[in-house]
């Protein structure tokens, strides 16, 4: 068990600092801070259309960086991606081979282009009963995810990048992908990162959580912090907006209004003082997904605002 | 993992690198070039005349260089845009700039010509301008050259040409201009140009010949008699050697160039020991010694290409050409038949020149025009002239014929003439001749192909529509006549000349089919009969009768001039191997003036074979000794003069004893200097039979010490072994003036036998006696 | 080793491994001595970063309730009452201001508490035994 | 580092089937019509080529949707995926080149000459069996051409490939009809000049892949 050393002092693989891009003029992903370490999973989450594809791409080197610098173990991404990209893999929301090969082709052409575990494929197909020799095409959408993940884990990759990865698997086959990630970073010390909008798979599994809206990163932090730190109050109405301060350290990560009631999501890094804050009100732990959409939610709405 | 990223990419996303910016921009740049260039190579293939007003070059430099900038600032699509208007403009000022040079002269070529002098110096007006060929600008070439009224002093000398049938002649070719279009009326009355040139100390002779092209090139012929001196001599030299000759003596004859196998080819006619010369001369620069089988020979004939490729040239009477002919019956023909049919497939046309040398009809190509400088001038009327008789470009576009392609066409000629290989040449090269050049305009190969004949060749010109009327639209149908307008069939043209069995057949059968096509190339009239444009017709003699009716109507109807009509009616007879009556009859017919007597014989004289001309000669000659009014209409000198050159046509040895016995005065002691003798009878023996006849023995013994000193002058001349016996008797001839003679001629022989060969090359320093 | 995590209980997942060993020590169900899973194990049994499972047994060594062995593993520790007692009161009775909290939340009283303390001590075996006096006060 | 990769050829091979088979086929049937004898300057198997060429190269650089990510992140150098590209682009020329030589050195066309009643034939084939040489020719100029046509299609300005493809195009028609088998320094100079612009397209082409932003 490499790189643990019981202190939490990983490499950082993939590192991302003040990250742009435009397309066309329209700024896609904007100051964008984010790095991965090995044995790290971070689950990359935000609305369709919110930059996270355009993160991955841009991690993976398929695209050129309008601004700022992402690297993988310190090389720039584009110059690791022209030289083949060893050691990253990664799985696309839409990358997908010509229909007419089939899952064992898929393995030679792998096999050809690097380091890659006929074994390791062989078995991950096994497990959802997928026949080698069938063509791509005739797979079902999440058979072909399936496929695909597979092919990126036997190549055995420090960083594994993985865009919508169990779009289309049915919920035991999400939870053993899921589950198998957690191990491959575990087992290997890679770094994952992983774009998804079901947050109930990732919750269970991530160390990390970053939302991006818009181009923008606006929460990213370790899910234990979120789990400790983050708390729903739900008061009347006429109790009037929470203010921060009072001696406690406070963020309101979202509000909305259901008829007389205000829900609020705060962060504070003292929960037990939340109770005078509430003023009467509940306050409740949050699910990441209710943290995702409230925070979405409620950055859109100060958006059209303002 | 390698290393070939070095330098992290460049920080826009896609941002095209300087380096395929300027690719882009030079490639572009390079098309528009290519484009000038191909055209410039083809000028009128393109014919853009857009903006004539404007200055092309201008537009087309700025419009290529703006091109490659909006290329690298990345608009290429303006680039394109501008570089095509600037090419296409261009285009434009490159057909007018070509226009525009050939009418202005500005460098000025003189080069003497005829024999193969190669670096004579060249005067005009006594000025030194170099060797020749001289390049001089317009410029230069005025401010050098003051115009006289009168030769320079010491240059109007006549010189002594002994091969001449007028030996004097003046040592400079006068002119009242220089050639060159354009040039020569601001000239007029200015003064006048003296040629002249200098070879080896020798100040040359113009015998009259020169030519000025267009474009400022003079082409002036001069002979260096001294020089033609030392070339006789040398080939002396071998007859006193009996032959064998060292390899000292082939260097000194290479320097000759030309001229040197050119007089071993014409002294071999009655010599077969200088023939042997040649063909020692071939096996020594080609190493033919060592060709034992087919495969040295191969190896032997690729030297033979390589060397002409390399000198850009090949003759078939030059030494390469004496390799040819021996190698030729030794070769495998299936290799050669394949090698020719690579040649014929990489040719579309060529360069070639066409001449008689020694009896035979001889080709030649170049790549270089340079090479082919020494025919065409100095005309002396004699045979070996080097006068080409056809010289031709053709074809489409292609390859010409190489000098190594000639070398291959000729080993094939004459492994044919050998009777070696007919089978595959008419199997593979017959086929592969209409194959690549069936729709040519050039129709030579074509016709080689239905000379050469065999089934392929048949059932392919068989199977064609010969029938077919045709205009002159009918592309790869016709063959032109002499002036576009004879359009014929071309198949049926090849056919006519078929002449194997199935081509006898064919005009057995469709003699009214080419009797029709004749009849239109007659008709029109306008045929070149001396490019032998009617040969074809003349294959079949049957079918050439049954025209001949025809031909006559024909030709009296073109030709004005009776002695023209004569000399084209004994041409065609003689082509059609026409018996000797019908030449008799036909003169009874035409009863020809003092002229056309003169065009008919000289037909007999220049054109036929001698074993032709003879029996012709001794008809006509009967003829006339029996009717006493056959030549009524010729005055009674000319009437002489005709009958002695038919009695020397017939039997030139007694014509020549019979000349002689009228020429040579009775008293040998005529107070004249010895000078003069010589000179009289060498002109004596070059009019007559030669130095190697029979008739140099008996004038030897003859009685009359005159008669045995005219034989002396031809032991000189030619001191093969049997005059130089006839020699030894005469050293002690009873005739004090003969005896002192003939020890001159034997000190003279003896002192060229020690002669050192290099003192006999073409530039060598030898004065030889006049 | 079977544990059950809450990913929407608001508690950290490290806190609730050393809340759930901390039971199972307590109720028995690891007895002294025993070893737990290692930290590999444990993070892939429960699909968690091995780095959660190291900070919950570093809890779980300073809270005295189990011993890491360098290069041996983790061990069950072999009596209780290691913490010194002043320390202990003090953990207490931050457990009893939480408990009380939570509870306050949740609308049960002292007295409900107590009740379900009573009878949650049931199942742990000499829990009741050993300390059977005392009583939790608010 | 490997440079050669059997799978990544066959992978890329299968796009350019349809291609392949419009230049093998198109040349073929082409062949076995005109009546003059082929002499590898004729327009319509230019245009065959021309197409093919560009279809080609189509197929090769804009892959089917999400094929491009895909093979460009399974681990393959971008040069080898060029210089495969290329390997591809050549190997269907050559299929194009082998089966117009087949269906001349088999004699088809000769056969449907015949048939139609053409009297040239069977004689003047002999002189035919070079014109896919020709042609191959043709398309070892023109391949280069689309290939960085379509890459530098994915940089700025993006017509640049055209307009350098539009260029090329007629000079090579235009010197080609001209100058083809004629002697002298010129077609030489023209050849080396070509076989230059081929190699610095190859090669610039690499150098652009290398930066190409690949498309999902």
């Amino acid at each position: 068990m490499t790189g643990l050393n019981g202190s939490g002092m990983s490499m950082a693989i993939l590192e991302a600092k003040d990250l742009r891009r435009d397309f066309s003029g329209v700024s896609a992903l904007d100051g964008v801070n984010l790095s991965a370490a090995s044995g790290e999973v971070v689950a990359l989450l935000g609305p369709n259309g919110a930059g996270k594809t355009t993160f991955l791409r841009l991690a993976r080197g398929l695209i050129e960086p309008s601004g700022g610098t992402v690297s993988i173990d310190g090389c720039a991404a584009r110059v690791l991606a022209a030289r083949g990209g060893r050691g990253v893999a990664a799985v696309g929301d839409a990358w997908e081979p010509a229909g007419w090969i089939s899952a064992d082709g898929l393995g030679d052409l792998q096999a050809s282009a690097g380091p890659f575990s006929r074994r390791i494929y062989g078995r991950w197909c096994e497990q959802l009963n997928l026949s080698p020799y069938k063509a791509f095409r005739q797979f079902s959408k999440g058979q072909k995810r399936w496929i695909l993940c597979g092919l990126a884990l036997a190549t055995s990759p420090r960083l594994l990048l993985m865009d919508e990865p169990a779009d289309g698997l049915d919920p035991s086959a999400r939870l053993l992908l899921y589950q198998a990630l957690r191990a491959y970073a575990n087992d290997h010390d890679a770094a994952v990162v992983v774009t998804t909008h079901i947050c109930g798979d990732v919750e269970k599994v991530a160390d990390r959580v970053a939302i991006i809206d818009r181009g923008h990163l606006i929460v990213d932090a370790e899910l234990e912090t979120l789990r400790h730190e983050v708390r729903q109050i739900t008061r009347p109405s006429e109790a009037g907006p929470i203010v921060p301060g009072n001696g406690c350290a406070l963020e309101i990560l979202g509000h909305r209004r259901e008829g007389a009631v205000d829900l609020w999501w705060l962060r504070t890094s003292n929960p037990e003082a939340l109770s005078s804050l509430a003023g009467g009100g509940e306050i409740r732990p949050v699910a990441l997904e209710d943290l995702y959409l409230a925070v979405t939610a409620f950055r859109s709405r100060l958006e059209n605002a303002s | 993992m390698t290393t070939m990223v070095e330098s992290p990419p460049p920080v826009s996303s896609n941002r095209v690198p300087k380096l395929a910016r300027a690719l882009e921009a030079s490639v572009l740049t390079l098309c528009a070039i290519a484009f000038l260039a191909t055209q410039l190579a083809y000028p009128g293939a393109l014919d853009f005349s857009i903006a004539a007003q404007i200055v092309p070059d201008l537009i087309a430099i700025c419009g290529i260089v703006l091109c490659a900038w909006l290329a690298w600032r990345g608009t290429s699509d303006g680039a394109l845009v501008v570089g095509i208007l600037a090419v296409w403009i261009s285009t434009y000022w490159i057909g007018q700039a070509h226009q525009h040079d050939s009418k202005t002269v500005k460098t000025l070529v003189f080069s003497t010509a005829g024999d193969s002098v190669r670096g004579a110096e060249f005067f005009v007006n006594g000025v030194d301008l170099g060797p020749s060929p001289v390049r001089i600008s317009k410029d230069d070439f005025e401010r050098r050259v003051p115009r006289l009224d009168q030769p320079p002093p010491g240059f109007a000398e006549k010189v002594y040409i002994p091969f001449y049938n007028t030996q004097w002649w003046e040592n400079c070719w006068e002119r009242e201009y220089v050639h060159g279009f354009g040039w020569e009326f601001p000239d007029m009355g200015k003064g006048k140009l003296y040629y002249q040139a200098q070879y080896a100390g020798e100040m040359g002779a113009a015998p009259g010949s020169g030519s000025g092209g267009g474009e400022g090139q003079v082409s002036i012929g001069f002979r260096f008699p001294q020089r033609e001196r030392r070339l006789q001599l040398l080939l002396s030299k071998a007859r006193l050697a009996d032959y064998h000759v060292s390899a000292d003596w082939f260097r000194a004859l290479e320097t000759f160039d030309e001229d040197g196998w050119s007089a071993l080819r014409k002294a071999a006619q009655g010599e077969p020991g200088m023939d042997d010369v040649l063909s020692e001369w071939a096996k020594r620069k080609y190493n033919l010694d060592t060709v034992h089988n087919s495969t040295d020979a191969w190896k032997a004939l690729m030297r033979v290409c390589r060397e002409a490729d390399k000198e850009h040239v090949h003759l078939t009477p030059s030494v390469g050409g004496r390799a040819v002919e021996i190698l030729a019956k030794q070769l495998d023909p299936d290799q050669l038949v394949r090698e020719g049919g690579r040649v014929i497939a990489q040719t579309r046309g060529g360069v070639f020149v066409q001449w008689r040398l020694a009896g035979q009809m001889q080709f030649g190509t170049a790549d270089i025009t340079d090479k082919l400088s020494f025919l065409g001038m100095n005309q002396d009327g004699t045979d070996g002239s080097n006068q080409p008789t056809y010289t031709g470009t053709g074809g489409a576009y292609g390859m010409m014929l190489s000098p190594g392609g000639l070398v291959i066409a000729q080993s094939l000629v004459e492994m044919w003439k050998a009777g070696i290989g007919h089978q595959q040449i008419q199997s593979e090269i017959g086929p592969d001749l209409l194959a690549w050049h069936y729709d040519s305009t050039l129709t030579f190969p074509l016709v080689l192909a239905a000379n050469i004949g065999g089934p392929e060749v048949d059932e392919f010109l068989l199977a064609q529509p010969w029938q077919r009327n045709v205009t002159f639209r009918d592309q790869g149908m016709t063959v032109f006549g002499a002036n576009g307008s004879d359009e014929i069939n071309r198949w049926l043209y090849l056919l006519t000349w078929l002449n194997d069995e199935a081509g006898q057949k064919f005009h057995r059968e469709h003699a009214p089919e080419i009797r029709e096509m004749a009849g239109k190339l007659l008709d029109g009239g306008m045929f070149m009969w001396d490019s032998n444009h009617l040969d074809f017709l003349l294959q079949d003699h049957d079918f050439a009768w049954g025209l001949w009716p025809q031909f006559r109507a024909a030709i009296k109807k073109r030709e004005s001039d009776p002695w023209e009509v004569i000399r084209l009616e004994y041409t065609y007879l003689e082509k059609m191997n026409a018996p000797v009556s019908a030449f008799i009859d036909l003169w009874k017919e035409e009863r020809p003036g003092p002229q056309e007597a003169d065009q008919a014989f000289g037909v007999l004289r220049f054109e036929t074979p001698t074993e032709r001309a003879r029996p012709i000669a001794a008809g006509l000659l009967n003829f006339f000794q029996r009717d006493p009014h056959a030549m009524d209409q010729i005055p009674e000198e000319n009437r002489k003069y005709l009958m002695a050159a038919l009695r020397k046509t017939v039997n030139p040895e007694e014509a020549f004893m019979a000349d002689v016995n009228a020429y040579v005065p009775a008293d040998p002691h005529w107070p004249l200097t010895r000078e003069f003798w010589r000179h009289k009878y060498e002109a004596i023996w070059l009019g007559g039979p030669g130095g190697l006849s029979p008739v140099v023995e008996q004038l030897a013994n003859a009685p009359e010490p005159a008669l045995r000193l005219l034989s002396l002058s031809a032991i000189r001349g030619t001191p093969v072994a049997s005059n130089r016996k006839s020699l030894q008797k005469l050293l002690s001839d009873p005739d004090a003036t003969v005896q002192s003679e003939a020890r001159t001629v034997d000190a003279e022989l003896q002192a060229l036998a020690a002669q050192p060969v290099d003192e006999l090359t073409s530039a060598g320093h030898a004065t030889v006696p006049p | 080793m079977y544990l059950r995590l809450d990913h929407h209980s608001g508690e950290p997942i490290y806190r609730q491994i050393v809340e759930a060993v901390k039971y199972k020590v307590a109720s028995g169900e690891l007895p002294p001595d025993v070893q737990l899973p290692s930290i590999r194990v444990m993070a892939g049994q429960l699909s968690i970063n091995p780095r959660t499972v190291v900070k919950a047994y570093e809890e779980l060594e300073h809270a005295g309730v189990v011993i890491m062995r360098h290069g041996q593993g983790v061990f069950v520790g072999s009596k209780h009452g290691v913490v010194p007692a002043g320390v202990r009161r003090e953990k207490l009775a931050d457990l009893a201001r939480r408990l009380l909290a939570e509870g306050a939340r949740l609308g049960a009283d002292p007295e409900e508490l107590m009740k379900i303390i009573e009878e949650e001590a049931r199942h742990i075996p000499g829990a009741m035994e050993r300390e059977p006096r005392r009583k939790v006060r608010i | 580092m490997r440079f050669f990769h059997p799978m990544l050829l066959s992978y890329l091979g299968r796009k350019t089937v349809w291609p392949t088979l419009l230049g093998a086929a198109g040349l073929a049937i082409f062949e076995l019509f005109p009546s003059a004898p082929l002499s590898g300057r004729e327009m319509l198997p230019a245009a065959i080529i021309v197409a093919h060429v560009a279809w080609v190269s189509w197929a090769l650089a804009r892959l089917d949707k999400g094929e491009m990510p895909f093979l460009y992140t399974r681990g393959f150098h971008w040069d080898v995926i060029w210089w495969h590209r290329v390997a591809v682009a050549a190997l269907s020329a050559l299929a194009a080149i082998a089966a117009s030589s087949l269906v001349l050195w088999l004699g088809l066309r000769t056969a449907a000459q015949i048939g139609m009643g053409d009297s040239l034939y069977p004689l003047v084939a002999r002189r035919e069996s070079w014109a896919p040489m020709y042609w191959l020719v043709l398309y070892v100029l023109l391949l280069p051409v689309g290939l960085y046509a379509f890459v530098r299609a994915e940089h700025e300005a993006p017509l640049g490939g055209l307009w350098l493809a539009i260029a090329i195009g007629p000079t090579t028609w235009f010197a080609w009809n001209l100058l083809a088998g004629t002697a002298g320094w010129l077609p030489r100079a023209l050849m080396v000049a070509g076989g230059c612009v081929v190699v610095a397209l190859l090669w610039a082409g690499q150098r652009l892949h290398r930066n190409v932003e690949v498309a999902s």
